[in-house]
């Protein structure tokens, strides 16, 4: 069987355009289980948008993005996650309102229909679950916190948590270091290195350090195209990154 | 020398030895109020005099107002109000058909006593409610008859606001039409949400089909956008008949006679009719609410309800209702504005009907005046 | 004032009338009080970074400065004119710039129109050329609505808007929040430049201490509320403020 | 062992549940309490908007037409009770309601039929308006329209049943609505006596829409209410259909302002087109606001408190009362912008809680929503 | 119903029924212009909007009036300087109301509902008081009354025209401040972002002020031109409010072209429909099209594309 190999998402001649503007063109990209994949690129590249088309948030021109075996363009935002994709955003979404524990309950994926979702049932194990990603993200201590109180960072890992606890597949991350102190991201690059085994990642973001510490594999992209893409080491030599990415 | 009060009140009125208490049930607020206040006026008048004149079984009027709102269902409660809460001897109120219909289950379960004054369509005769205005045949056979013959009209055009009171006019118009005026038809029908304020589109098809005669049964504030579009489209109602019976004195405050001037409208009371009595009225109606008012069909009729409970009142000898209702039928007041008043045992008005021409100051002249009272006919055979 | 002395700490009262002048600031959010009395000065021409982890009040002491957040006690001087006091647009007019944490661009206004609300305050009418120098990327997407573009070029955007209205004193929060590090190392350069030129002072809150290290005359660091260290460059101890920022 | 919330739910479903059941009742008279008996219809209509508009940041200006279509399949029903033969001898099609009869119809149009049952109707009044709430919710959740659109839209809904109802009054008996009703299966709904019945079945009903509103709101469903509110791309990306739950909260108000319009029918004894138009939908919305938004109970007493005023202002000063009304609504959102219920979260909560404390917990992890 | 007409009939009929579109256009343009400002660029649910249209018809009342009165010789010119005058009253009060309410409401758009809401049952309540609950008639000069007969079956009314004038003047001028005037970059600024647009150095409270007070001036203008086809009473205003907020969500709250575009659209749907079908059956169909197309298009017609 072929399956083993096969790689986890695939994405193939996909291009958006807005308004005759491509932000994203032609672009194709495999990922593969367990990897940890970082975009990066200049600003207005078309990362986050490449994101956006894999969540559903943006439909595609044209193109193909195939997860596990199934055409994604084709699904609504919410059976993409279900497939198993997770997406945190560029800023930190959490519910303000609500508090750690239950941030984390709500993105439980169990009591999903409105009517499991209205005769739901906290039980030992879901507590256990909130309680063994919470020390993942290192909030722990935090459970009872309004997410509203929570710092900047912690609200990232929050939401990082939030994604890990739904058992994704596949975890995109917008930028999640950003905004985040020295130490902090010290903690991050740990959390991630940790919460590969059998998902993959796609990350972006633009603090080299970072990415050097976290990176499998990294795709350069330049106006919705990929200019560069392989190890660390030979992106950062490839002089088109340094030119129009890096700087001198 | 008024009779004690254990012997006038034996069913727990709101009546004590020199007063006894009667409501006022109209919108004052809401779209209705400007139809509705002339009502009020008059039946403030009305009441104004009659305390002065002794008042009724020698006690004074006292009156309770209650806002109807424009809302059937606060009718509904404030009637329920006036009648359980308050045992108001007599209920002075309502305007349009709906709020009757809203109140006639409350009027009828608590035995209360209404006085009704609009003209309106017919199709109910209730115990408990004395009709002071015109019922829809009285108003409106006479006035077809009249422009049949005087304008040899031939085609009608319908119009009206869309609810039972304009519908059921214009069915049983269409009825008088079709089978009594010969070689008569309707050649086109519509009717518009009240309130509505868009008529470019009907007066294009009334050119198109150039009726002999417009019949409008528009009612309230749409009135005043249909005769204004009217005069801008080039309708020249002094060339063009149109009969309503649904302008009176009132609605021409607010289109503007030089608007509607050349319009007929049918109906009992015009403020120009010429007798001492109407002058007199017409005199003490400026006096109490000011040199500018104006006094409608709806507003006389309104007028007439204090007055003729008095009457029935002292006919009966006591204030109960059931007693005044029975006293009712036959009852007659003499010099009223509108001339000759007689209650039909069907709780209608004998009344004769009056056709006026619009002049630019917002008054009408009566040009047509049926020779007999007309006997009122709540539920006309082969009208319906 | 020669900036390029490197100004020791303690002589900052020295420097004369300072540009800005913040005393004794205490600023809460409702009931919570996050600033704790924070003394603060900036010299003409001066380019001042403010560190400190998260959540330890950059942003709260930025927004009280440009009038957001309403003072509590204390008091802000720009140019010898007290502000404490003036809605935003009025310390604008006298002379002080703000670029949110966020960028806050106009989302449905072109790029140019986004420069061009800066200009209302000085009256001008049209968008000095010098910031399309500073910044070519904007004349590119001049028409380009603000939402529409990267959070990068937003960034650029934010700051040239800010320009736009002829500063005294420049209030950056975190500016190099998710921009790419070809733009960050210009930006120290730019920023820089800017200085030069218009003899403008900036005040820069940052967590990269690469790029503050880069542009500061002079760093400060914050945390629960109060200004607890400052060092001119040359006397920088980047042991010490690592451990500042870290938990 | 009871949380400290739970037993503030219990005391505060009490003290409203005494007021309604005991102290209304032994202090006021029959017609009064009849009044009282009409506002709390309207309850079941605001404390639906308190999830929707409260919970779920869906502000529906349309909620007149499920309370009116409630109280339409309740008409009906009485009505045709009232049309008996021998009631309506006179018509030309004696057996018909009395205003078909006057539109010149002459039987019994296909769709009024079924009203004839008793069972139909009680289930047509919760089932007609929640089907109308799940098509309109569908087509408009589904497509993502939201906040003021979504209010405006309502409104047109609203305006566009009013327009249809008016306008086949043949079969709706059009402005005047639906009058003169009498029987029950037989039962005269309009002595005092089944007036008193009538409250206590109101009372009682609310009540129970209350418990369950209240576990509605309890429940994970709640919460995701809450979080779409505040994060709809959040929760979507965390794998709900959000349209679903918009559409299921969206259809349960609905399913209550049926409840609430068919008692109002029953109280009142008609019903009229006014009910599904726009204006008594947003007054609903008011009673809302004026006892704030976020809380069930105090919903109910913003529905009190603002007719209860309407009543009295109007009576006392018939000629300026709007100046009275006008002024109420204003004050409330400048001064109270959480509506009664804030006022008592800063006044009487913290000695409550300091009661009711004693050796009562905190649910773990749970920021609890009060009733 | 168009057989057995003479094909000049029909023409005729064809010219003056497009001119009715055109005019009802006018009408609902004229009503939304206004609250494309308070509503679209604002975000104020401004429900008392009705009400300010009323008050520009009262001035214009009032002036009628005072030129009867005191100047009959200027009575044919009265006109203008009323509805220049109901500009004023209007656009004042409309200040005052954004000074003593709405700038409290900029953070909770929905309460701004609530609270317009009881300014309209105020409103309503000061003109019962002043000018009683009956309409009152506005007399215009005999010349707009009349129409202009372009042939023997075709009458052009003026006052429709001058309507129409009014509404293509007013849209100029909104056009002009709003997209080619520095004001209508600040307005637009402050909308979007009130406290940047604070922070960028625009006066937000000027802005905020002057321009609810320029979108209540437009109602009043409507109101004044109202009075040459519709009535002026206390409740009038409730009549429009739906229509008015229907035709600037369909529009797109951003744009003026969309409220322009659906101002149209509607409009013509109304006009035609209204001579094949009773009125109430145009308006139900008119109103289930927009909304079927709103759901379709939720942010509306002209919807700006920015990205969320
Ligand atoms: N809805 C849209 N309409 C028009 N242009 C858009 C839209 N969305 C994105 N763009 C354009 O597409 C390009 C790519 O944007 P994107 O946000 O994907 O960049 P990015 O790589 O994430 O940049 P950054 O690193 O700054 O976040 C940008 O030039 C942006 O202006
Ligand atoms: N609107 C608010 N209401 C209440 N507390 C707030 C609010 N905004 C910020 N805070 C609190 O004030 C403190 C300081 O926040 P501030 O945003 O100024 O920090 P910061 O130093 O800018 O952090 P970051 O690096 O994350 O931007 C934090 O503890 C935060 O929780
Ligand atoms: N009875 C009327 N005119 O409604
Ligand atoms: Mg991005
Ligand atoms: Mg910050």
């Amino acid at each position: 069987m072929t399956i083993q190999n096969d790689p986890l998402l695939s994405v193939e001649n996909l291009s958006v355009s807005f308004d005759g503007f491509k932000a994203v063109d032609d672009l194709s990209f495999q990922l593969e289980k367990g990897e940890i994949r970082v975009i990066i690129g200049p600003n207005g590249a078309g990362k986050t948008t490449v994101l956006d088309l894999i969540c559903g948030r943006t439909k595609a021109t044209s193109g193909s993005i195939q997860f596990e075996g199934r055409e994604l363009t084709r699904l609504k935002e919410y059976d993409i996650v279900r497939a198993g994709v997770g997406r945190k955003f560029q800023t930190p979404s959490v519910y303000e309102d609500l508090t750690v524990f239950e941030n984390l309950e709500i993105s439980y994926p169990s009591g999903r229909s409105v009517f499991e979702a209205l005769f739901f049932r906290r039980n030992k194990e879901i507590v256990h679950r909130i309680k063994e990603i919470s020390e993942m993200i290192f909030l722990d201590k935090q459970l009872d916190r309004k997410a509203a109180d929570l710092s900047h960072g912690q609200k990232q890992w929050l939401e990082i948590g939030m994604l890990l606890i739904q058992d994704p597949a596949l975890l995109m991350l917008d930028e999640p270091v950003a905004g985040m102190t020295v130490s902090e991201r010290v903690r991050t690059a740990e959390l991630l290195q940790r919460i590969i085994q059998s998902r993959s990642v796609l990350v972006i973001e633009h603090d080299m350090g970072f990415v050097e510490k976290i990176a499998h594999r990294v795709t350069v992209l330049h106006q919705g195209r990929i200019i560069s893409d392989g190890s660390m080491e030979h992106v950062k030599n490839d002089p088109k990154v340094v030119e129009v990415y890096l700087g001198h | 020398d008024a009779p004690s009060t254990a012997a006038v009140n034996t069913t727990g009125l709101a009546v004590t030895d020199d007063t006894v208490t009667v409501g006022i049930l109209h919108s004052i607020t809401g779209t209705m109020a400007l139809s509705e206040i002339g009502s009020v006026e008059a039946e403030k008048l009305a009441i104004a005099q009659i305390n002065e004149s002794g008042g009724v079984l020698g006690r004074k009027i006292k009156f309770i107002q209650e806002d109807g709102a424009s809302d059937w269902p606060t009718f509904a409660e404030k009637a329920r109000k006036l009648l359980e809460n308050d045992k108001c001897a007599s209920v002075f109120g309502c305007w349009t058909s709906a709020s009757r219909k809203a109140v006639l289950p409350v009027f009828e379960q608590y035995n209360g006593l209404l006085y009704y004054p609009t003209f309106y369509e017919g199709l109910e005769q209730s115990r408990n409610v004395i009709y002071t205005g015109q019922e829809a045949t009285q108003q409106i056979l006479a006035g077809l008859d009249w422009i049949s013959k005087e304008k040899n009209a031939k085609t009608y055009y319908l119009l009206g606001s869309d609810y039972i009171w304009p519908r059921t006019a214009n069915k049983i118009a269409r009825k008088h039409i079709e089978n009594h005026l010969k070689g008569s038809r309707v050649v086109g029908e519509e009717y518009f949400p009240l309130g509505d304020s868009q008529f470019n589109s009907v007066i294009n098809k009334i050119k198109l089909m150039k009726p002999d005669v417009i019949y409008a049964i528009i009612v309230g504030g749409s009135n005043v956008a249909f005769y204004k579009q009217l005069k801008a489209a080039g309708l020249d109602l002094s060339k063009h008949n149109l009969m309503t019976i649904s302008v009176t004195e009132d609605e021409i405050l607010g289109i503007g006679g030089e608007n509607i001037a050349g319009a007929y409208a049918c109906m009992k009371y015009f403020q120009s009719i010429d007798t001492p009595d109407n002058k007199k009225f017409v005199a003490d109606f400026k006096k109490m609410w000011g040199e500018k008012s104006v006094i409608g069909d709806v507003t006389q009729a309104a007028y007439l309800g204090p007055w003729l409970w008095k009457l029935a009142v002292e006919k009966a000898g006591t204030f109960d209702i059931s007693k005044v209702i029975d006293a009712s039928p036959g009852v007659e007041f003499k010099n009223a504005p509108e001339g000759y008043v007689r209650i039909h045992k069907n709780h209608h008005l004998w009344s004769k009907t009056l056709v006026g021409r619009a002049r630019t100051d917002g008054q009408f002249d009566v040009i047509y005046e049926t020779p007999e009272l007309m006997e009122p006919n709540p539920f006309p055979v082969g009208y319906q | 004032m020669d900036t390029k002395s490197d100004n020791d700490v303690m002589n900052i009262p020295a420097l004369g009338t300072p540009l800005l002048d913040v005393r004794g600031l205490h600023v809460a959010y409702g009931a919570s009080e996050v600033l704790h009395g924070v003394d603060l000065q900036i010299g003409h021409g001066e380019i001042v970074v403010l560190m400190g982890r998260n959540g330890m009040g950059k942003t709260t002491l930025m927004k009280s400065l440009i009038g957001n957040l309403p003072i509590r006690e204390g008091s802000i001087f720009l140019d010898g004119k007290q502000i404490t006091y003036l809605p935003a647009y009025k310390r604008v007019e006298v002379g002080l710039a703000y670029v949110p944490q966020g960028r806050m661009i106009f989302p449905t206004m072109t790029v140019k129109e986004n420069i061009e609300t800066g200009l209302f305050v000085r009256r001008e009418k049209s968008v000095p050329e010098n910031l399309y120098d500073i910044f070519p990327v904007l004349r590119e997407m001049g028409s380009r609505r603000g939402g529409n573009l990267s959070g990068g070029q937003q960034q650029q955007l934010a700051i040239a808007r800010a320009l736009a209205t002829r500063p005294k004193v420049l209030l950056l929060d975190e500016p190099t929040e998710g921009i790419q590090p070809s733009i960050i190392l210009e930006m120290a350069h730019t920023l820089k430049k800017i200085r030069d030129n218009s003899g403008l002072s900036i005040m820069v809150s940052e967590q990269v201490l690469s790029f503050a290290l880069d542009i500061a005359d002079r760093i400060l660091v914050i945390e629960g509320g109060n200004i607890v260290h400052q060092t001119t460059k040359a006397n920088v101890d980047v042991d010490l403020l690592t451990r500042f920022l870290s938990v | 062992m009871l949380s400290l919330q739970n037993r503030k739910d219990i005391l505060f479903l009490s003290i409203l549940a005494a007021i309604l059941l005991i102290v209304l009742p032994m202090g006021l008279d029959a017609f009064r309490l009849n009044l009282i008996g009409k506002y709390l219809t309207y309850a079941f209509v605001t404390i639906g908007l308190v999830a929707c508009w409260g919970d779920s940041g869906i502000l529906s200006l349309g909620q007149g037409i499920f309370f009116g279509l409630g109280g339409y399949c309740m008409a009906m029903f009485l009505k045709l009770q009232a049309s008996t033969l021998e009631a309506t001898k006179n018509q030309s099609t004696p057996g018909i309601p009395d205003f078909m009869d006057w539109n010149q119809i002459t039987a019994l149009p296909w769709f009024w039929k079924p009203f004839h049952s008793l069972s139909f109707s009680l289930i047509a009044m919760m089932v007609v308006p929640e089907v109308l709430a799940v098509v309109i919710g569908a087509a408009m959740f589904k497509h993502r329209v939201g906040g003021t659109y979504f209010a405006i839209i309502t409104q047109a809904i609203a305006s566009v049943l009013t327009i249809l109802i008016v306008g086949q009054q043949g079969y709706t008996g059009g402005v005047n609505g639906i009058t003169d009703l009498r029987t029950l299966d037989g039962w005269d709904i309009r002595t005092d006596h089944a007036k008193y019945i009538l409250y206590y079945v109101g009372v009682f009903l609310l009540l129970a829409c209350l418990l369950l509103l209240r576990f509605v709101r309890k429940s994970k469903l709640g919460r995701i209410l809450r979080a779409m509110r505040d994060q709809e791309d959040r929760v979507r990306f965390s794998g709900y259909n959000v349209a679903n739950f918009k559409i299921f909260i969206f259809a349960l108000a609905a399913a209550m302002a049926g409840i609430g319009g068919a008692l109002f029918t029953l109280e009142v004894g008609f019903m009229s087109p006014t009910f599904v138009g726009i204006v008594p939908s947003i007054e609903m919305v008011i009673y809302c606001a004026v006892g704030g938004r976020n809380s069930l109970v105090g919903a109910v007493y913003g529905t009190l408190l603002v007719n209860w005023a309407r009543t009295s202002f109007s009576e006392s000063f018939p000629e300026i009362w709007t100046f009275a009304m006008g002024g109420l609504f204003i004050a409330i959102v400048l001064f109270l912008p959480g509506g009664l219920a804030s006022l008592y979260q800063n006044y009487i909560d913290p000695y409550v809680c300091r009661i009711l404390r004693g050796n009562g917990r905190q649910t773990p992890h749970t920021v609890d929503k009060a009733i | 119903m168009l057989s057995g007409y003479s094909f000049n009939d029909l023409a005729s009929i064809f010219v003056m029924q497009s001119f009715a579109g055109l005019i009802l256009f006018s009408v609902f343009l004229l009503m939304a212009l206004g609250l494309a400002i308070v509503f679209g660029q604002m975000g104020v649910i401004n429900m008392a909007h009705g009400e300010f249209m009323i008050l520009g018809a009262y001035t214009t009342y009032v002036c009628s009036y005072i030129f009867a009165q005191w100047m009959p010789a200027l009575f044919g010119l009265y006109f203008f300087i009323a509805v220049i005058l109901a500009f004023i009253v209007a656009g004042t009060v409309g200040m005052f109301l954004e000074w003593s309410l709405i700038r409290f409401l900029y953070k909770r758009p929905l309460d701004t509902l609530l609270a317009t809401w009881g300014v309209s049952l105020i409103l309503q309540q000061i003109f019962r008081s002043t000018f009683g609950a009956r309409e009152v008639g506005v007399t215009l000069p005999d010349w707009m009354m009349g129409s202009w007969n372009l042939s023997e079956t075709i009458q052009i009314p003026i006052n429709g025209m001058i309507v129409i004038a009014i509404t293509l003047l007013i849209t100029i001028v909104i056009y002009g401040l709003l997209y080619k005037s520095g004001w209508g970059k600040q307005v637009r600024a402050v909308m979007q972002n009130r406290t940047m647009a604070g922070d960028v150095g625009i006066n937000t409270e000027r802005v905020d002020r002057f321009t609810f007070g320029l979108g209540c001036g437009v109602a009043g203008v409507a109101g004044a031109a109202f009075t040459m086809i519709g009535s002026t009473s206390p409740t009038a205003g409730q009549q429009y409010i739906v229509d008015t907020f229907l035709v600037v969500a369909f529009g797109g709250t951003e744009s003026l072209g969309g409220t322009i575009a659906s101002a149209f659209s509607i409009s013509q749907a109304r006009s035609i429909l209204e001579f094949f079908l009773s009125g109430s059956m145009a308006q139900v169909l008119v109103l289930l099209t927009v909304i079927g197309i709103l759901m379709l298009r939720p942010q509306g017609l002209f919807a700006l594309k920015v990205r969320r």
